[in-house]
C-alpha cells in the first residue's frame, strides 16, 4: 500500500508545479513552430524537446546532483551537504543552494561527494550543458561546420559589401542601450552583461549569440537563443516591410553588375588573412572566428575534404543535437517565465529590426558613391541570418523587376554579417566580460 | 546615479564597438582587396588549365554533393590514411 | 641482464591468471558467436573484444590509476596511497582498495592525485566505462538512435497489441521474484537491487538493461549485459518450441486484417503523447523513454532528416563501439567467474521463456474477445527483441499457412515491448534504486 | 527472516511493477486512440493536395524512404540494430 | 578614453612577442607545406592551424584557467592563487607557475577554483588537448581507424615480410643512441625519455609517435609530431637516393613471384593471433596494437560493416580533427624554438635514412637465403609510412623493369612496419616509462 | 660519468628492444604461418560458394556508397545549416 502511495506522491502529475506545466507547454509550442511552420527546425526540435524534458516533474534532468539531492533528498542527505558547505544542519534549501553557488573549492566537492555518496546522480541534459555548452566547445565546433559551410566568393568579389555587414552589426548595440535604458527607467532589470547578451540577438546568429550568452548571461542563455533562432526563422516577415519602407521602387529595381570570377587561391588566403587581422586586433574574438576560419580553410583548400565533409556533416549534426537538448535544459520556469524573457524578445526583435534598416541605409549611401551600381535591398542581408536574408532580398529585387536576381549579390553582406557579429561579439567579451 | 552610470556603460558600449566592427571591417576591406590584386599578379590561374579545369569548380559550387559524391566514393577506395 | 629478467617478470605469460586465460577464452567464445554464428554481432565483437583487452595481465586497461598504482606500484607508491586514504603505512593492497571505495571526497582525490604523481593512468578502457556508461549517457544515446530507427506505423495502425508488450514483460517480474527465490533458499546471492537488475534481461532490450544495471548493480553488469545479448540473438531458437507448444494448428493459421494506413500527423504525435505520459505518471522512465522518443520525433516529424540520418548511423555507430568496449571491461575474472553468472543466465533464459509464453497466452486471450482475429503467433513479439521476435512470429505463421504474413502485425507488439520494459525499469528504479 | 523479507520485496515488486505496466500502457492504449481519431476528424491527410502539392514532399519522403529502403536492407543483410 | 587605451593595450598587435610571431609564421609554413605541397595535409592543416591559434598573443587558447589566471589577472587574483598554493602573497609569477606544476590535489583543485572564481577559463585548445591528448585516446582511435583501413593480405601471403618490418625499426634505437650520444658531448640536452620519444620518430607512424611522445615527453610533443609527419610527407624525397645506393640495377629488375590468394578466415585469425601474442608478451604495447587489432577485426569479420565504417571515416575524421588542433596547440615559442627542435629534426631524419637502409639490406640478406626471389626494394617499405614507402618501393621497381610490379609486394613490410615501430613503443614504455 | 650512464642506458635500450622487436615479430612469422596452414587444413574455403558469394560483398560495398551517396545529396538539398 505503502508502495502504492510512494508511486502516486512520486508520480510527475502529483508534482507538477504550474511553472512546469507552462513551460512543457512553451516546449510543445516551439516544437509546433519547428515543424510545423518550420522555424529553424534543426535547433528548435531539440531546444524545445529538450525544454519539454527539463520540466518534467522530479526527473531533474536538468539539475546537478546536488540540486537534485536538495530537492528529492531525505533530511539528512539535506544536512550532510549543509554541513559540507560549512553550515549548520537543518539550514534551508535555498540558503544551502545559494552557499552551493558561491562555495570554495574542498567544500564544493564535498558537497558533490556527498550527493553522489547518497545516489544521486546529475541529470543528463546537466552533463550535456556542461560539456557543450559550459565548456564553450558546442558553439565553437558548429561556427568550424558553419565556415566549411561557407563560399565567401561573391564577398571576394565585392569586398565592399563588408560595410553592409558591418552597418547591420548597428542593431546589436542599439539593443545593449535599449535594454539598460528600460533598466534606467525601472522597467526591466539588467546588468550590463545581460544588455550586452541579449543585444547578439540582433546579429541574427545562433552560435555567437549562445556562446556570447554562456560568457556573459548563462541565466538568460535559454530565453536568447530562443529569440535569436526564432527571429532568423521570421526574417522573412521581418524585414520585406522595411525594406519597403526605406527604398523606392526605382532603387528596388536597380541591376548590379555579374560578380568577376575569384580564383581558388584568393579563397584559400582569404581565412588566413581574417585570423591574422582577428589575432592582431581582437584576441578575444578569436574563439569564434578562429574556428570559422579554421573550417573555411578546410572547406577551400581542396586537401582535406574527408575532414572538411565530416565538419559539415556527421560533427556539427552531432554537436547540434547536443546543443539543441542543453539549450533546452535552460528553459526552466524559474528563469524563463519573467518579464526579463519578455524584454529579451522584445528587444531581440527591435535589434532585427534596427539591424536591417541600417544595412539598407548604409547600401543606399554606398550607392550614391560607388562606381557600380549598388541594390539597396542587399543591405538587409547584412544582418546575416544565412541564408534567409539574402534570399529575402533576392526576392523583393525580384518582385520590383523580374530580370533582378540579387541572391549571389546579398551572400557578399549576408556572410560579412557573421564576420562582423562575431566582432561585435568580441568587443563585448573584451568591454564587460 | 546607479541607473545613469549604467546608461553610460552602454553608450560607450556603443560608440566603441560600432567603431571597432567599422575599423575591423574597413581593415579587412582594403587587405582583401590588396591580397586579390597581388593573387592576381603573381599566382594567377593558369589560363590552359582553365578552360579544361573550369567546369570543375563551376560543377563544384553549382552542386557541391555531386563532387562531395565522387570524393566520397574515390575515398572509399583510396583514401589515404589521416595518419 | 636485469632488463632481461624485468621484460620477462613483467611479461604477460608469466603474470597470467587462471582467471585472465579463462576470461580472455571467454572472450574468443563470444567473438565467435557474433562472427560465425551472428550473434547480435554489433554489440557481442566489441564487448568480446573489449573482454579480451580488459583481461591481459599487467596491462591494467580497465582499471583506474590507484588501482593500478595498488598492482603494480612499489611499496613507497601503495603506501603513500594508503596514507592518502587515512589508513597507516604497510595497510595491505585489500584494506586499501576498500578504503578507496568507500572514501569522502577530499582524500579520494588525494589518492588519485598520489597515483597520477606517480605516473600511474587508467586504463584505456576504464575512462571509456567512465564516460558512457558510469555517465548513463551511452545506453541513452543508443536508445535516442533506436527511436530514430523505430516505426511506430504498425503500433498505430492497431493499438491494443501494446497490451502484448505489457504481458511479455511478465517474464521480467517473475525473473526478479526467481532471484531472490534462489537467493532465499541460499542457492544463490543476489540482493534486491541485483534482481531487479537481473530480471531486466527478460526485457529483451539490450540498451534498457544496460542502463539499469548501471544504476542498480554495476558489478554484474558484465553478465548482465551478455546474458542480455546472447538471449537476444537466441530468440529464433529459444521461442518457437514455447510458442508452439500454447497454440494450435489453427490459431496458427489464422489471418489478420489488413492494417490500416496511417497518417504522418499521427506519428508525429504519438511521441510526445508517450513523452507526456511519462512525464506524468513515471518520471523515472523519463531518461530511457524520453530519449527514445526524441529520436523517434526526429525521425518522424520530416524538417531535421540530417539529424535524424545522423543519430541513425554515425552517433549511434560510435556510441556502439565505445559501449561494447565499456561492457567489455566489465568481464572481469573475479566479477564474472561465479555462480552468480551461471544464475543470471539461468534466469535470464526463464526470463524469455516467461515472457514469451505471457504475450501468447495474452494473444489468445484477446482474440477471444477481439472483433478481429489476433494470430496469438505476434503475442511472442511482444518481448521486444526487435526485429527478431517479429520474424519469428512471422515465420512461424508462414509454416501453418503460406498466405499468413504476420510481420507488420508482429511489428506493432514488438515495438509496444521496447515501451514495455523501458517502463518496466523505471518502475525497477524507482522502487528499488 | 531476512530472507522471507527478500521474497516480500520481489513479491510487492512484480504486483506493483506488473500492475502499472498494465496501467500504463493501457491509458496509452486509450490515449493514442483517441490522438488517432481526432486526428482524423481534424487533420486528415489532404487528398487533393495529395495530387497537386503532393510531387515535392511526396518526391522528397520518396528519396527519403528509397535511402531508407536501401540501407535498411543493406543493414539487415549486414547486421542488425546495435542493440 | 581610458576603453581605447584598453582595447589597445589589449591587443594582439601591442602584446605580440617575437617568439609568437614566430611560431606563427611555422604554423603558416605547415599550412603552405600541406596545402601546397600536400604534405600529409589531413594532419598538417589542422596542426598548422592550431600552432598559429595557440600562439595569439592574449588569447590564451592553448593554456589553462590558472595560467590564464597568472597571465591576465590583476595582483589580487594572482595573490590569491599563490596563496591557494601555499606561496605568500606577492610570489613572482615564474615561482607560481613552478608551484603550480608541482602542486598536491587540495591545493592544485583549489588554484583551479580560484581561477575559476575569477572568471578565468581553460583555453580552447587546452581542453581538446587534455581530452584528446592527455587522456590518450585520440591516437588510440585513430589507430583504430587505421586498423580497420588496413589489408593484412599481402603481408599474409607473404610473412616473412614482417622480418622487413623488424629491421627496419633499427633506425628508431639507432636515434635513441644518436640523442644520448649528442647529450653526453653536450651538444643537446636530452634525457632518456625525451631520446626514446624522438627515435620512433624514426617508426614512420603518427599516432604511434604521438602516443610515445605523450607518455615519454609531452614537452617535446609538439615538434616529434611535426618531425614525424613532415618526414612521412617526404619519403618520396629521402627513400630514393638510400634505396639506389644500397641496390645494383640487376636486385632492382628482380621480379617477385605473384602473391597467393589468401582466405577471409585467415584474415580473421591475424588480428586475433597479434592481439595474444602481444597480451603474452608486451602488455605495454596492448593499447596500442590492442586498437589497432580491434579495427582490423571489425574490417574483415564481415558482420559489423557499419561500425567498421565509421570506425574508417566519422569518428576517425573527427578524431583527426581534434588531434591535429591539439598537437598544434603545443607549438608555443617556449617549447618550439630552442636547440633541441633542431636536433629532433636533425635526428627524425638520420632515423629515416637508418631505418630504409636497414629495410633494404634485410632484404638483400633474406634473397639470398630465401627459395622465391626477394626484391631489395620492398625492404624500404618496412619503416611503415602507409602507403607512400610502398608506393616508392613500386615505382622504383618500375623505373628499373617497366614488368616489375612491386606494390603488392611491399605492402608486406610496409603493413609490418607498423606492427614493429608499435611494438618498438612498447618496448620503450615498458624500460623508460 | 653521469653521461657514459646515459650512453649505457641508450645502448640496452638498442640491443633489448631490437633483440625484442626480431624475437616478436619472428613468432609471429611462425604462428602466422602455422595458422594459415591450418586454416587451409582445416576450414578452406568453400569452393562454390567463392563462385557465388564473390559477387555478394561487391555488390554490398557498392550499394553502401550508393547510400551514402544518395544520401549526401538528398542531405544537401534538404537541410539548412545547424544554425
Ligand atoms: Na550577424
Ligand atoms: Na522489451
Ligand atoms: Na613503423
Amino acid at each position: 500500500m505503502d508502495k502504492l502511495i510512494l508511486l502516486f506522491t512520486s508520480s510527475g502529475l502529483f508534482n507538477l508545479q504550474l511553472g512546469q506545466a507552462v513551460m512543457i507547454a512553451v516546449g510543445l509550442l516551439l516544437l509546433f513552430l519547428a515543424i510545423k511552420k518550420n522555424f529553424e527546425p534543426l535547433l528548435l526540435v531539440p531546444i524545445g524537446f529538450g525544454g519539454i524534458l527539463a520540466n518534467i516533474p522530479e526527473a531533474g534532468l536538468a539539475f546537478s546532483a546536488v540540486e537534485n539531492a536538495l530537492h528529492l533528498g531525505g533530511p539528512e542527505v539535506i544536512n550532510a551537504i549543509a554541513q559540507a558547505l560549512g553550515l549548520d544542519a537543518g539550514a534551508d534549501t535555498m540558503a544551502i543552494k545559494a552557499a552551493y553557488g558561491s562555495s570554495d573549492a574542498a567544500s564544493h566537492l564535498l558537497a558533490v561527494q556527498t550527493a553522489l555518496d547518497a545516489n544521486f546522480n546529475n541529470g543528463m541534459l546537466y552533463n550535456f550543458y556542461t560539456i557543450s555548452i559550459a565548456s564553450g566547445a558546442a558553439p565553437l565546433l558548429i561556427f568550424m561546420g558553419v565556415g566549411a559551410m561557407t563560399d565567401f566568393g561573391p564577398l571576394l568579389a565585392n569586398p565592399k559589401t563588408l560595410f553592409l555587414g558591418a552597418a547591420a552589426q548597428f542593431g546589436i548595440f542599439a539593443t545593449v542601450l535599449g535594454a539598460v535604458g528600460l533598466t534606467a527607467m525601472g522597467v526591466m532589470d539588467f546588468s550590463i552583461k545581460d544588455a550586452a547578451a541579449i543585444g547578439i540577438i540582433g546579429g541574427a546568429d545562433g552560435p555567437t549569440a549562445i556562446y556570447v550568452a554562456s560568457l556573459l548571461a548563462p541565466h538568460l542563455l535559454g530565453a536568447i537563443a530562443v529569440a535569436a533562432y526564432s527571429y532568423m526563422a521570421l526574417v522573412p516577415m521581418i524585414q520585406p516591410p522595411i525594406m519597403r519602407l526605406l527604398t523606392t521602387e526605382s532603387e528596388r529595381k536597380l541591376q548590379m553588375t555579374q560578380l568577376r570570377h575569384v580564383s581558388k587561391t584568393e579563397k584559400i588566403f582569404f581565412p588566413l588573412l581574417l585570423l591574422i587581422l582577428v589575432a592582431m586586433l581582437l584576441p578575444d574574438a578569436a574563439p569564434l572566428l578562429g574556428m570559422f576560419c579554421f573550417g573555411n580553410l578546410m572547406r577551400e583548400c581542396g586537401v582535406v575534404e574527408r575532414l572538411s565533409d565530416t565538419a559539415q556533416n556527421a560533427l556539427i549534426n552531432i554537436v547540434t543535437i547536443f546543443l539543441g537538448l542543453s539549450v533546452g535544459s535552460k528553459l526552466s520556469s524559474d528563469k524563463f517565465l519573467d518579464l526579463n524573457t519578455l524584454g529579451i524578445l522584445l528587444l531581440g526583435m527591435v535589434a532585427f529590426a534596427i539591424g536591417t534598416a541600417c544595412g539598407v541605409l548604409m547600401a543606399k549611401l554606398m550607392n550614391k558613391f560607388s562606381s557600380t551600381p549598388i541594390n539597396p535591398l542587399i543591405g538587409s542581408a547584412g544582418v546575416s541570418a544565412v541564408p534567409m536574408a539574402a534570399r529575402v532580398s533576392n526576392k523583393l529585387g525580384l518582385e520590383a523587376n523580374p530580370q533582378n536576381f540579387l541572391l549571389m549579390h546579398a551572400m557578399g553582406p549576408n556572410v560579412a554579417g557573421v564576420i562582423g557579429s562575431a566582432v561585435a561579439a568580441g568587443v563585448m567579451i573584451k568591454f564587460v566580460g | 546615479m546607479e541607473a545613469t552610470n549604467l546608461i553610460n556603460e552602454g553608450l560607450t558600449l556603443m560608440v566603441f564597438g560600432m567603431g571597432f566592427v567599422f575599423v575591423f571591417l574597413t581593415l579587412l576591406v582594403f587587405i582583401t582587396g590588396m591580397m586579390s590584386r597581388l593573387v592576381e599578379r603573381f599566382i594567377p590561374e593558369p589560363q590552359p588549365v582553365l578552360a579544361t579545369a573550369a567546369p570543375a569548380p563551376v560543377a563544384a559550387t553549382d552542386d557541391g554533393q555531386l563532387v562531395a559524391v565522387i570524393s566520397a566514393a574515390i575515398k572509399q577506395y583510396r583514401s589515404r590514411h589521416p595518419r
